[in-house]
């Protein structure tokens, strides 16, 4: 056993705070800051990624044939949880999730175009598959796309598509055999957005993210937008998430929130005399954080590990998802009993602390139970792939 | 031993909820989803109805109900999440002027309160609001007959629409309970600056700069001003509990309805068995917490104040708890609608993790409880 | 509101405290902490539940046609809730929940034989439900009782048959009629544990607390034994939770365990100085306890008042167990923690503190979670009557 | 990064548990809920095959692998509650007399303890245990060339039966950490009281009236001593907590395969998702305790013990909390099967909460942490 990063993982995470310490110009800070912008889309965030695409951070864990460097998944691990330490918008589910596959599946138009962008940290995909009905049980999803022809007439509304409001591509999934059993009639394209017929509308949230809700109306979409064998797209939906299983939780964002709470406490003088974090249970909350932390470090760490050495179980993915996504609202909630009612001021606020990020960070964590996969049906995994238990309804 | 409100009290309570509901709808709400979350309209209407004077004696147009029955109608005001200030407002400055301040005072600003034509703030919470009772950052001393202010309160729900607003100054003996005009009277010594609390609720910043605040504005000073503060600990953390009561509430409603709506794999989500489970889980902590605020305003009415504040701590702890587990359930169990801001969710969420903090949160009050324990039973064994 | 004991409430209560605290002669003490007599059956423990019916305490709750005084609830609660306090084991399950039901139904001889001994405290019944393959679906229940004449043929096992070793009676459902659906072919009879045919085995608990296995082998009962109509015991079973319920869970001995746990810290010295409810974190766990414990007493007041309102509804028996029964093991497991190691020394040894309680009470007590209908199932009673979600599977 | 056993790691692990297998039945097991809970056939076995010296150098007869390995055999004994006490002899009293004692003294017992012909035992935890580092309760002062003991020592696992027990005592300047004789030997100013723990472990109170013990079984004196007593915590928590981790590892297995055979309304029991959702939070609180576990003994084998010290905190911590999760969960799940005594489950129960409690509980390794890390941050702002 070693349970630490070796001398050369240590070097190359060094290197990767240095790199995106100089990516963060107070241009960039300054953009991401503004209501809006913080899930990117702006200018200076479109050419830091193309700067990231430029250095080679984009293809990094790409398989060699695709263009990749193949990177070990403990090195993507590390440049992932340094990234999303800083709070910049990387557009994971483009990079990790569908670029390598359109890579492996797509027509020739389709990888000159999307993948090649991709790379380069000029194109983001937006991902369609829930639908209004189909949320948990994406099978019962109902866009339609027919043949006609060379072409494919696509009908049918998605929702929670988030980014596709500055998205170049949307990741579509949809029916192309209705009469097929629920998972046997899926198809993939990859659609333009702005190709006619498609069009979206806002929905805000919560967290004062924008996600949206995107039409399909008589889209004429030529084949060669198609992604993998038509009625076989529900292999590319579940068959995929591989690398993108590292960017679904890390600890990097969760430990940042601890570590400038604790320093905000040390240096914060209590109203009941000393420092805030000399009063018994901000000390008690800090331990409590830090418990949860690093359970989830060695969680992350484990499964990249895993996965370089192809020994990752079905299960694992699992608990760092349902472990992850539950500790987070409950840090959130001990550092922001810390702050006090302070935290509850929103970021703009005359008197906030730690910028808000805290009370934005709360508003914006409890998507994460339930999307990518509700936490039930992780369970469900784990006591199946896990436990060897039967399952019961479902 | 009785669990039942009067039935004067249950006219009360439908009568505002009447009114509330008429005004919140998720529609009606939008509205103050930005700019000043602050609902003039209905605030009137409810003035109309009576309702601001619930607590307030008839001389000065009040109803001469009790807290209780005020309580009822925080509740209300938690499950319609209405953009009202009624605890700065009715609780703290109110109930203070109402209960520390002279007859002139109280004739100067009770019977506005209760016909709605004056609107009060309180500004209480000191640096981070781990409770009420620390040491005041606002500092006063006398100067003639005036008390000269300075320093800065945070926290003060709608300073700028507020005729007068409850704080607590630094004395040289000991805390001294102030009205404040108005930041927007344009007072000289006085400032505010924008602060927007998680709900979009205002909160300003106020600055005191040498402000003078003529000497019947103080309600209490020194061992009654602690005193004072104990009781209006106690209002506040009863009446927090009471609007949490009704967030949850409506909240937990809101999941049973939607859950079993909502189909997946061909049935009703409600029908999961995990869905089911954590909804009844819910419902336990909302009956907790509904018997524990009760006990707690039930104290904050009919025991001595010292009495009355180990019953809403714990009511403030449960509250914690509770508004944060059923807030992430709720939106958990609506899964994406939980979320989406056209679906009226979202506000009581906001709403549980406001309360929850407000006043200070389960944590330090843990600690505080702790340490009283410890002290009644070093007592007893000493003994 | 008048959420506190009333003067008259209050007064009761200390009588009854009275009352008890007489009634622990020094040689009822010494029996219940002898081993294998925790549990009642021993000769001081008969003395001691004969006085409580000669002084009424029995029939306090019973509807007045049954013999009893029709007490408020409320007033049944405060007996309750203090005989739990002193760790009597008061047999709850005859004299509130057997007792009134054979009382309204029973034949003449059951009623002058058993009834009459249990009211003046001289007959404790055990209850025969269990099966091995019929606990929470006790609907599966294969013992047989088939009718021979004016007798019945008894076959049979039951298990988790507490209190069987020295009770005079047990309280069994049988099913005599194998071909209705499963609720409904069950009868309800009265049988002796000196007739022939009948016999147990020990079962030891990890509470080393003894509950038994019992067998029932062409037993010959005669019909005047049975109680209630045939193939109707399913209502006897379901419908008589009545006053039963305010013995299942009481804040009395949680309570009890806080304030003794409370007094040791207070009175004991810590090692790091000062005395054990100085430290921070004793103070943290007392707290913890204390605010789950004033949640437990209000549940159990309601509860009590409402059925005196006669407005309890069918959730609020449901919320009481579910949330005492899992408040108790976090109970324990909190005081424990205060008590340290020495929390693990069994009653006897040395160095124990508080006779060793807590350690027996934590080892008995997590049978409550699934005792009594588990608690999947009374989330389930929540969901549906509380909440008025439709039920899924079950 | 590396989070695999070595092949000799492995090959060692099989060993060890197809050996306890062989002997911890639920039949064999039964022989020893009563009377001394120390099987000495069973710990003869594991003697001869090596395993009692993981850790012993092999010039005292051992195998000279290392902690990482020995904490192996520990996991297996709590996956079968073999009833041996395999922490306070060989992680605490071998170990100790391994790292701190004379050439001489290790010449003396670790050959005994590697052929296990000697039992060594251990007894460091003070009063009510909250941590192994508080002032010891015993105390020795230096009497020509014997230490002459004086008080109490609680907690020492088959006192009786061992031959020499690590103790710690206090002395004019510091700890002092000795090696007493053994009660059973007759050594006057030494006597055994019977204390039973909660699995019916023997964990004897040790009374000492003046007993005089020579010069060289004092391990460590003064700020050695504290140096070792710093490690001896950490090896102490480690130990326990893979302990922890082989219990709960098998009591989940249980419950999973109980849950999955046992019907009830006509359906294996497994399938309600209420319990399958349970079982799943059981699987993730045990594979969160491996990977802790695992860090706390990498930390203990390759760290400073100041820097281990957090990582064995934690997983104390984290032990304590799955411990008592995943017994209750296992009870629970079983219904009534999980408290019969014919059936094996019971005595992992027992194991669990001993576990949680020994060597100090989350709560009390929860406020250390919390202010060590205040401490930290203090510094760091410092700076």
């Amino acid at each position: 056993m070693d349970i630490a990063l070796s001398p050369a993982q240590q070097a190359l995470q060094q290197k990767v705070r240095d790199y995106l310490a100089e990516l963060f110009t107070p241009e960039l800070t300054a953009e991401l800051a503004a209501a809006g912008a913080e899930e990117g889309g702006g200018p200076e965030f479109r050419k830091a990624l193309r700067k990231l695409g430029e250095d080679g951070f984009i293809s990094m864990s790409w398989p060699k044939e695709l263009g990749g460097q193949e990177a070990s998944a403990v090195d993507q691990y590390i440049f992932t949880e340094e990234i999303v330490r800083t709070g910049f918008p990387y557009p994971f589910l483009t990079t990790e999730a569908c670029g390598p596959v359109m890579a492996e599946y797509a027509s020739d138009t389709v990888r000159e175009k999307v993948v090649k962008g991709i790379l380069a940290g000029e194109v983001v995909v937006a991902i369609g598959y829930s639908e209004p009905s189909a949320g948990t049980d994406l099978g019962a999803l109902k866009t339609r796309a027919e043949r006609d022809g060379d072409d494919w007439i696509i009908n049918g509304q998605k929702i929670w598509t988030s980014l596709a409001d500055y998205s170049d591509y949307i990741w579509l999934a949809a029916r192309t055999d209705p009469d097929a059993p629920k998972h046997k009639g899926i198809t993939m394209f990859v659609v333009p957005t702005d190709i006619d017929g498609f069009s979206m509308s806002p929905i805000w949230t919560l967290g004062s993210v924008r996600t949206n809700a995107t039409y399909y109306e008589d889209i004429r979409l030529p084949d060669e937008w198609r992604v993998g064998e038509v009625n076989k797209g529900w292999k590319l939906i579940t068959g995929q998430l591989n690398r993108e299983r590292l960017s679904l939780v890390t600890h990097g964002h969760a430990e940042e929130l601890y570590l400038q709470t604790a320093r905000w406490a040390a240096e914060t003088a209590a109203n009941e005399g000393g420092m805030v974090i000399d009063l018994p249970w901000v000390q008690h909350n800090l331990a409590k954080v830090k418990v949860g932390l690093d359970a989830l470090k060695l969680l992350c760490w484990k499964q990249a590990w895993a996965m370089d050495m192809g020994t990752l179980d079905m299960a694992d993915a699992s608990v760092a998802k349902v472990y992850g996504t539950e500790f987070f609202l409950e840090n959130y909630r001990l550092l922001m009993e810390i702050v006090g009612q302070t935290a509850l001021l929103r970021s703009g606020s005359a008197g906030e602390a730690l910028l808000g990020k805290l009370e934005h960070r709360y508003r914006t964590g409890s998507i994460l139970t339930f999307g990518g996969g509700t936490n039930e049906v992780q369970r469900e995994i784990i006591a199946g792939a896990g436990l060897w238990m039967p399952r019961g309804r479902l | 031993m009785n669990f039942a409100y009067s039935e004067d009290q249950e006219q009360l309570r439908q009568l505002a909820r009447k009114i509330l509901e008429d005004y919140c709808s998720n529609e009606q709400l939008r509205e103050f989803d930005q700019g000043v979350r602050f609902h003039e309209g209905l605030w009137k209407e409810l003035a109309a109805a009576g309702l601001l004077g619930i607590e307030i004696d008839e001389e000065y147009g009040g109803m001469a109900f009790d807290f209780e029955s005020l309580c009822l109608l925080i509740e209300e005001v938690g499950r319609t999440v209405a953009p009202l200030p009624v605890i700065p407002a009715l609780v703290l400055a109110a109930g203070a002027v109402h209960a520390f301040g002279s007859a002139e005072l109280k004739a100067e600003l009770l019977p506005g309160v209760a016909s709605g034509e004056i609107l009060l703030s309180a500004g209480l919470a000191q640096s981070n609001a781990y409770s009420l009772r620390n040491t005041p950052t606002l500092t006063a001393r006398l100067e003639e007959n005036d008390w000269v202010v300075d320093g800065q309160q945070s926290f003060v729900p709608f300073a700028e629409q507020a005729s007068s607003i409850l704080v607590v100054a630094q004395t040289s003996d000991g805390p001294a309970l102030l009205m404040l005009p108005s930041p927007g009277s344009a007072h000289s010594g006085l400032q505010a600056q924008a602060q927007t609390a998680t709900t979009g609720e205002n909160q300003s910043l106020l600055t005191c700069t040498g402000l003078r605040v003529a000497k019947h504005y103080c309600l209490a000073h020194g061992l009654g001003a602690e005193q004072a503060l104990q009781t209006l600990q106690n209002r506040a953390l009863a009446a927090t509990v009471a609007q949490m009561l009704g967030v949850c509430e409506v909240m937990l409603r809101m999941t049973a309805s939607y859950t079993s709506e909502r189909e997946q794999f061909g049935v009703k989500i409600a029908t999961f068995q995990a869905v089911g489970q954590r909804a009844a889980d819910c419902f336990i902590d909302v009956e907790c917490l509904r018997l524990i605020a009760q006990r707690a305003v039930f104290a904050v009415q009919s025991c001595d104040p010292a009495e009355a504040e180990e019953a809403c701590k714990i009511a403030k702890i449960w509250a914690a708890d509770v508004g944060h587990r059923v807030s992430h359930a709720a939106q958990h169990l609506h899964g994406g609608m939980g979320v989406d801001r056209d679906y009226p969710l979202w506000r009581y969420c906001l709403w549980a993790k406001q309360l929850e903090l407000q006043y200070g949160s389960g944590a330090p009050y843990t600690q505080q409880l702790g340490s009283d324990i410890a002290a009644q039973f070093k007592a007893q064994v000493r003994q």
